[in-house]
């Protein structure tokens, strides 16, 4: 096979996982197994799979609430993660975050975030901090379309592109914001302006194109890993389901959902490996060994025990409590 | 209106006001698809867009554009969609809206109403559940409402709506589903002024917000058991019904307050420190340990106040 | 005389009223008469008067720490002005606020700010509401070049463009913040292309030639009353002194600081009309009117009353008091 | 080191700190040009600007980067300027810093310094002064820090900086020139222990910061006319020395708080209702009315707190 196959078939893998993942956690939340509510990215896959194959396990990840599929991209564990969800002993956080607030420090997962765009100055400190210990690892800040009318965005921008920081910002637009269709609350030509109006070169993506975000993702990790300063990367992409667990998103035009699930990235990227002569069954097996993982991973959450009601007060501060 | 929900309560109140003066309007993320509690369900339609502004996500611009549009005569509605979020319009809140009036000598008018809907619910983790009304006591220049039930939530939109001053309102968002019964004519709250929810003379407790249920099921409680108690929901935390909770503390001797914030450096300690400066008395508090709110069923309901905890507190109380 | 030196030798007027009130004041401040620290703007005053000279009276205008100029040109009495920065009974705020914080709604001054970019949300709310009592008034947003790397910058531009609100946005770019040379600390193209990319059109001008200012606004401000939506000018200008009235800054270069003397917006302008033909004594005449005036109401505020002791209780509310 | 400022002390241990460690970092506006109080004085010129970081007026990037940049494994200080200025910073500390330990279950060591010189100090009014230590004290996950000393700023300082946790630091800038004696090697602060300022059974008195030195004249007048207060600095407001307090007040049966911040809902109130909810005690307490701070000498000096405040509270609580 040939190694742009074994590529995309990798990244398939991830994505498929991805929402395996989330399928599964879904059902789990409406089977009233997951408390608190999830946000699903569901049709967005291609962006986290297509970015994070770039980065490095040392490379640092910040991400938002819609953070399961970064997180596994970036290659957290996944049971610990379906624990997370559940609440249970042993997940990624002890139980004490939930889906909103899921971080793996051993993955450079440092965490989802429950504020938007709360994670670009996090971001941004970090690589400063990486600078300063002279690493060559980047940080990577994903955060929605949203995120951008936050002051963060204009000074986290700023304060990256003035320092020359090794950070990757990506803008996952999916074209909404909660129940808000962005394009209604946003002013100016976008993302990528705003970038380069701030000394931040952008870069604009279908996001919905697995391999086009990889290719255009690994250019710009090159850049901000030989200390050209960060980049932005602005990926075009659709939610397919709605804002939460919670949310039939039946307000949506019905027309334009129907024209989002003929360009589902996971059916997109399987029709490209089909023609590069990937057989069906090898695709198939991707989405059955998915979901076959994350079964058996919300099973055993399900039973798992909970944590010890004495955690509730660790952890609150170090070693000065 | 009979049964009616929190929710819908304060909905119908500033349907009421809207209706009564055009210059009173709506700010905030997704309002116009009716709030992210339906507290504005209809509102787009009945008033159109000029009134029922769906904002950016920029919350410093949501707070300080509702001041700077009141200070032209105008009578915005602020919605914060969640209390965390207010964390990102601080400065607007703290250093604008509350000390504007003062600062410039008596000149502006901030006629701002702030939603927050606050506290614990449906394990909603460290960044969604906060409880800090507390903080806001301590902040001269605004008026600090956390209204427990249908009637006092809507009587308290309608003075929130109707004052110059800035009235910060705390939507108990573990209540909205909560029922009773209102007023077609919804008159407004009487900021400061307490209301007597159970009377008893074994034990003074007061209470406020998602917590006064849990107090009312205490009180009932206790009562099972012969003990009565002075049942107070203080409705508003600045100013506060301050004669109300002594009159009772005199009568009694004993004092908790239960609230489902931390317990440490809450409004609470205020109430216990004014009382216990001016009268004999043995107090105790209930609340949230100095922890952030865990998602984790089991971890929350370690921590948070039930009304287990407030029995068992009130018989320590009773026993010393 | 002609129309325009009419106009121009209104707006000297004014500037030689600016300069004068703060030279005494912080002649004032130095002989220990007023409490607090002063932010001069010396040499900026072409900025405040060109601007403010197309500003009708029911028009708002926000602005920063920096605001004796913007006030006076906007109409505020500088009689009260002074007794308020002696923090005595009848100053524009009752003494309560002192410099940074001069408001006098009577003449749409909606007040100096200690907060950098504080003004901005403000300013876009009071223009909502403007529109939204259908009103023809616009508002007037001063701010300095280092605001733009405050969040609310952003926030506040897209919020104009986007309600399409009657807001004039004007960056007094003195090049400095503080102590702190603005280009450090600023990445990109800087304020108009930030502007832009939030859907605000800029303009940018030589902030020192008064006249420049004048016909620059007078065109935005036609085209924001009009309802074309917010502008923004970009005004470069010079702080002629430090940052507070106890700052020397010693630390500048001196020949920056002289070639910014041979550009003094005053000289300037002074030769502009000696040039169309205004006789020297009239020119000298406005600055000795202006000195005497600022003098007098110096005199006047050092042995007015303090305000009754009272009085600090009262106004923290209204009429829930 | 005898007789430096306090100002000087703070310099001189970070200056020992970040000798020490080169992980240690400043970042914040104008610290290149030493700090607005020259406490970074002569600090660009020994680390360079890679350590000693002048930002740009980005508030919330300041508090956030800090935050981020310690995930890895730096420890910044962050210099918020003035107080009132983190207000522009409040999700980052509030919503982040404060919660991420405990939110990711233990896995972030969010050590970061938070610097934030409060209080009146030169007619600063309303938008430069304000004293809301108590509000930092009701949040979980940070330590909180008051001195009022050369030698307890210096040790706070040092404390601060070696601390896995995030330590606020409330420098008082009201006492930036008190002057005092430093060791040379300075050790750090035990947070949570009061300073015992004056020894006597008449009256428990417990105050902290820019209140500190009044409290001290206070007793001080006091003592002179016969009367023997036991003094306490908290030093710490989270932890605090709630054992001391207790203890003192056991013995002497009368508390006094006094502080700077507004009374109502201050950290005042936790400490007199922690005491009451313990011992049998008359008790009061001296703050700032609920007023924003004015700018005008006489009205200022109307409403801020002095030794002649105290003595008369004091003397009322005698009289009782
Ligand atoms: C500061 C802040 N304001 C509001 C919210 C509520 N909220 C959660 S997600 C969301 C929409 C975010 O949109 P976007 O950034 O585009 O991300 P998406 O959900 O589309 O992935 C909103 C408004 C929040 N979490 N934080
Ligand atoms: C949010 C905030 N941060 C910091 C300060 C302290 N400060 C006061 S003025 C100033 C510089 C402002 O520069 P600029 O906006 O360019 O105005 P200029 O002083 O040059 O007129 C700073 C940093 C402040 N007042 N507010
Ligand atoms: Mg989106
Ligand atoms: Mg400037």
């Amino acid at each position: 096979m040939a190694t742009n196959s074994a590529r995309l078939l990798a990244l398939l893998g991830m994505m498929q996982r991805i929402r395996a993942f989330e399928e599964t956690a879904m059902a789990g939340h409406a089977a009233g197994e997951v408390p608190g509510p999830l946000h699903p990215s569901i049709g967005q896959e291609a962006v986290a799979a297509g970015v994070c194959a770039n980065l490095r396990i040392d490379d640092r990840l910040t991400s938002n609430h819609r953070g399961h599929g970064h997180a596994l991209a970036k290659g957290a564990d996944a049971a610990r993660m379906m624990l997370e969800l559940y609440g249970r002993a042993g997940g990624s956080c002890g139980g004490k975050g939930g889906s909103m607030h899921i971080a793996d420090f051993s993955v450079g997962m440092l965490g989802a975030n429950g504020v938007v765009s709360g994670g670009i100055p996090i971001a941004v400190g970090a690589a400063q901090g990486l600078q300063m210990l002279g690493s060559d690892a980047i940080v990577c800040c994903m955060f929605g379309d949203g995120a951008i009318n936050r002051g963060p965005f204009l000074e986290g921008l700023n304060w990256a592109a003035l320092y020359r920081l090794p950070v990757l910002f990506v803008c996952e637009d999916n074209g909404v914001a909660a129940f808000t269709a962005t394009a209604s609350v946003t002013a100016g030509a976008g993302v990528a302006a705003r970038a380069e109006s701030l000394g931040v070169p952008a870069t604009s993506v279908d996001g919905n194109d697995a391999a086009a975000v990889d290719a255009a993702t690994a250019a710009l990790v090159g850049a901000v890993r030989a200390g050209s300063g960060p980049r932005l990367l602005h990926a075009r992409t659709y939610r397919l389901t709605g804002h939460t667990s919670t949310d039939a998103a039946g307000w949506r035009a019905a027309d334009e959902v129907a024209a989002a699930r003929d360009n589902d990235p996971i059916t997109r990227l399987e029709a490209v490996l089909r023609a590069e002569g990937v057989a069906q069954a090898t695709l198939d097996a991707l989405r059955a060994d998915a979901l076959r993982e994350m079964a058996a991973l919300r099973a055993t959450a399900h039973v798992a025990p909970w944590p010890d009601a004495a955690t509730a007060f660790a952890d609150v501060i170090g070693e000065n409590a | 209106m009979p049964n009616v929900t929190l929710a819908e309560a304060t909905r119908l109140a500033v349907l009421q006001e809207m209706r009564r003066d055009p210059r009173i309007w709506v700010l905030g993320e997704d309002v116009a698809r009716g709030g992210l509690f339906g507290q504005y369900r209809g509102f787009l339609e009945e008033f159109g867009e000029r009134r029922i502004v769906s904002t950016p996500i920029s919350e410093s611009t949501i707070m300080g554009a509702g001041l700077g549009a009141a200070l032209v005569g105008t009578r915005p509605i602020i919605e914060m969609r969640i209390f965390d979020f207010v964390m990102c319009a601080m400065d607007e809140l703290v250093n604008q809206i509350a000390k504007i009036r003062y600062m410039f000598g008596g000149q502006a008018r901030p006629a701002v109403v702030v939603r927050m809907p606050h506290g614990i619910w449906r394990n909603s983790a460290a960044q969604h559940s906060q409880m800090l009304e507390g903080w806001f006591a301590h902040l001269p220049g605004v008026i600090v409402c956390c209204p427990s039930t249908p009637a006092d939530a809507a009587a308290t939109m309608v003075a929130a709506i109707r004052s110059d001053d800035p009235v910060l309102v705390f939507d108990p968002k573990n209540l909205w589903g909560a029922t009773g019964d209102i007023a077609d004519d919804i008159a407004p709250l009487e900021f400061g002024r307490a209301r007597h929810a159970r009377h008893g003379d074994a034990l003074t407790m007061v209470s406020w917000s998602a917590c006064m249920p849990l107090a009312e099921e205490a009180a009932d409680a206790l009562a099972a058991q012969g003990i009565s108690v002075d049942l107070l929901d203080l409705r508003t935390l600045a100013p506060w019904d301050a004669d109300a909770v002594l009159a009772s503390a005199r009568r009694t001797g004993r004092l908790l307050v239960a609230h489902e914030a931390v317990t440490t450096a809450g409004f609470g300690a205020e109430i216990v420190a004014h009382v216990a400066e001016r009268v004999a008395v043995r107090a105790t508090r209930v609340g949230f340990p100095s922890v952030p709110i865990p998602f984790s069923p089991p971890l929350e309901a370690a921590l948070r106040v039930d009304a287990a905890k407030i029995v068992s507190a009130a018989r320590g109380l009773l026993a010393t």
